[in-house]
């Protein structure tokens, strides 16, 4: 048990500085930086939860929040980037 | 074998959570944007792995084995494919790191 | 260690005003669906708080353990189908502002009134 | 120890509400909300409710973030400063949730056994479902079954709600207004990056796979319908963000997901109908079969697989509204 605790802690840590630096920025960039970090530690939170609680089976939750994190990731730096190009061609 | 496997968890367990603090507190404490993603990078594959491989060594060879191997194989896969894609477009939006001197002869589409 | 049992609740209000907040004092219509988003996930909070049960664990059962605790599955199943609408009706509130603003060109609801009345 | 994660936890959603609602950019308030998504989800997953977690995950922070996005890209993404009736909203807030919060002093503490919900119908269902309908998952058994009317109605809002979006927004080539072709491929972001291409076409079969085993294991761990729709919409969501809008409008044409969403609802509502010629009541599975507890079973995968095919098309053809409206 003790070594889960250990983790976990680590882990709650960890996510309370990435969400620091989503908060403060400065950029965007920055923020998906941290949220993606965000996301993969939650990932992790649950894989070793699941352990702690001796419920192996609800893994199913960890593997969906690493894949789901991925789409979120990439869909924001799509519509981000776009955005961007869209403002760029505009102001030229 | 049962202590030595507990005593191998363990260090990975902590070691890995020693890895993502250190990724915490650089993802915080570094100056600009690539030096966390370095950071970040450290947390997502270091660390992520030794924990999940300290998680396998409990399980055993169960089915919660398996499916931790396959969220390690996505997260490897994952993690540095969102970094590089994030770190490619900061870089095209103009994102420059700090106090480094850009060489001139960059590419035409790397110029603003 | 008692008065930490009624956190959740707490949790639930300050969500719920912080929504309510963002409904009423940002213009901005975007910001309301956000807020409206805030004030809904308040709400889940609260059915899923009531599930808990101390020592108990998910409403799976396991044939091997005997006497074990399960969680309420009923606010479970509500909250569950309640997200799904949820993001449906988000959607639907989202269609609506894309068109405002095509119609209007602002989605600050202010401006949209003043356009409103000089017509 | 698991009472100090909720705490925890709990703290870090509030502190995550107020940065959404401070933040000007809303790119910013966007991201911030899929960490609240995700908060949120852990949070349900420490109270114990796994199947809502994995809702939440998978609707929350996946599909909710990708939508918000959509519709940001039609609209300005900086909100303008104003402290209009920002007193007066502050002094309401502060009035209603002093009172709520006295009012909760009286309410029964986080896990209290003795709470007035867990003594009418939720033990009577844990004791009977293994009975009846001899299905591990308590939740798919109550979603299903002893609920199964007010899923239907639930199926029947999401299906509204999409119909709503399309009538708003259009979808292209849906109803023969205009073609897939129409849009324009557009360049876009990710489709001329090689690594982000290669790994995500990598994973889509995956995360296909992946909303399969959530939908048809459903009866035996976290999952069901919904989820496995949320997902599956977001693995063709991913394929649309890597390979452009057109391909993905060509790999399920509209034509073809406008029939879905209509046509789960109506697996829903036809297996109603079949139970009542087979002499049951309205959606009573027991008539399946010739063993009631078997006819139950089927019932409830018969029905998971309606709400999965409404769940996913409706949520793709949003997305696909939004999408194909930008460019």
């Amino acid at each position: 048990m003790g070594m889960y605790y250990a983790a976990s802690v680590a882990i709650f840590l960890t996510m309370i500085l990435a969400l620091i630096r989503a908060l403060m920025g400065p950029t965007v960039y920055d923020r998906v930086l941290a949220a993606n970090m965000f996301g993969t530690k939650t990932a992790l939170l649950l894989a070793v939860v699941a352990f702690l609680y001796g419920r192996q089976d609800f893994l199913d939750l960890a593997l969906a929040y690493a894949l789901i994190n991925f789409i979120g990731v990439l869909a924001i730096l799509h519509f981000f980037q776009n955005r961007r190009d869209d403002a760029r061609q505009d102001g030229q | 074998m049962a202590p030595l496997l507990d005593g191998l968890s363990w260090f990975l367990l902590v070691g890995g959570g020693l890895f993502v603090l250190i990724g915490g507190i650089g993802i915080l404490r570094l100056p600009d944007l690539y030096t966390r993603m370095h950071a970040a990078g450290l947390t997502d594959t270091m660390g992520t792995l030794m924990i999940l491989l300290g998680l396998i060594l409990q399980a055993g060879l169960t089915l919660a084995a398996l499916k931790l191997a396959a969220i390690v194989v996505f997260l490897m896969l994952t993690g540095p494919t969102a970094t590089y894609a994030l770190a490619n477009a900061a870089m095209l939006s103009g994102l420059r790191p700090k106090n480094v001197e850009m060489p001139s002869d960059l590419p035409e589409d790397m110029q603003f | 260690m008692e008065i930490l049992g009624l956190y959740n609740y707490w949790v639930f209000i300050v969500l719920l005003m912080i929504g309510l907040y963002t409904v009423m004092a940002k213009p901005n219509l975007m910001k309301k669906l956000l807020g409206l988003s805030i004030f809904q996930a308040a709400v889940f909070l609260l059915y899923i708080t009531l599930d808990k049960i101390e020592g108990g664990t998910a409403p799976i059962i396991q044939a091997d353990a005997i006497g074990q605790i399960y969680a309420n599955p009923l606010p479970q199943v509500l909250i569950l189908t309640a997200i799904v609408v949820g993001i449906s009706t988000l959607a639907l509130g989202l269609a609506v502002v894309v068109r405002i603003h095509e119609a209007y060109g602002t989605i600050e609801d202010d401006q949209i009134q003043q356009a409103d009345l000089r017509e | 120890m698991t009472v100090l994660f909720g705490i925890f936890l709990l703290t870090l959603l509030v502190v995550t509400a107020i940065g959404i609602v401070r933040a000007e950019n809303l790119f910013t308030a966007v991201i911030l909300g899929g960490i609240f998504s995700l908060l949120m989800a852990a949070n349900f997953f420490v109270l114990d409710a796994v199947d809502v977690a994995l809702t939440e995950a998978a609707v929350g922070a996946g599909v909710s973030t990708v939508l918000l996005l959509g519709a940001l890209a039609l609209v300005p993404d900086r909100e303008e400063r104003s402290a209009r009736g920002r007193r007066l909203a502050l002094a309401i807030i502060t009035l209603t949730g002093l009172t709520i919060g006295y009012a909760t002093f009286d309410n029964p503490h986080l896990g209290d056994p003795d709470a007035p919900v867990h003594q009418h119908v939720a033990p009577w269902y844990l004791e009977q479902t293994p009975i009846l309908i001899d299905i591990p998952n308590v939740v798919t058994a109550v979603l299903g079954s002893y609920r199964g009317y007010d899923t239907l109605g639930e199926v029947i809002v999401v299906l509204t709600a999409g119909i709503g979006v399309l009538f708003l927004l259009g979808l292209p080539g849906a109803f023969g207004d205009r073609k897939p072709e129409d849009v324009a491929a557009g360049k876009t972001y990710l489709n001329h990056h090689l690594v982000p291409q290669v790994v995500g076409l990598l994973l889509v079969p995956f995360i296909m796979l992946f909303a399969l085993y959530v939908q048809f294991h459903g009866e035996y761990g976290p999952g069901g319908g919904f989820q496995a729709g949320a997902i599956f919409a977001a693995a063709i969501i991913l394929f649309a963000l890597i390979q452009g809008e057109r391909e993905a409008l060509n790999l399920i044409p509209p034509r073809v997901l406008v029939v879905l969403m209509a046509s789960g609802a109506l697996l829903y509502g036809g297996v109603g109908v079949l139970t009542m010629l087979l002499g049951g009541n309205f959606l009573e599975y027991g008539v399946l079969s010739s063993n009631p507890v078997q006819g139950q079973q089927w019932g409830i995968i018969l029905i998971e697989l309606g709400v999965g095919v409404s769940v996913a098309s409706v949520l793709l053809a949003i997305y696909h509204a939004f999408a194909a409206r930008g460019r």
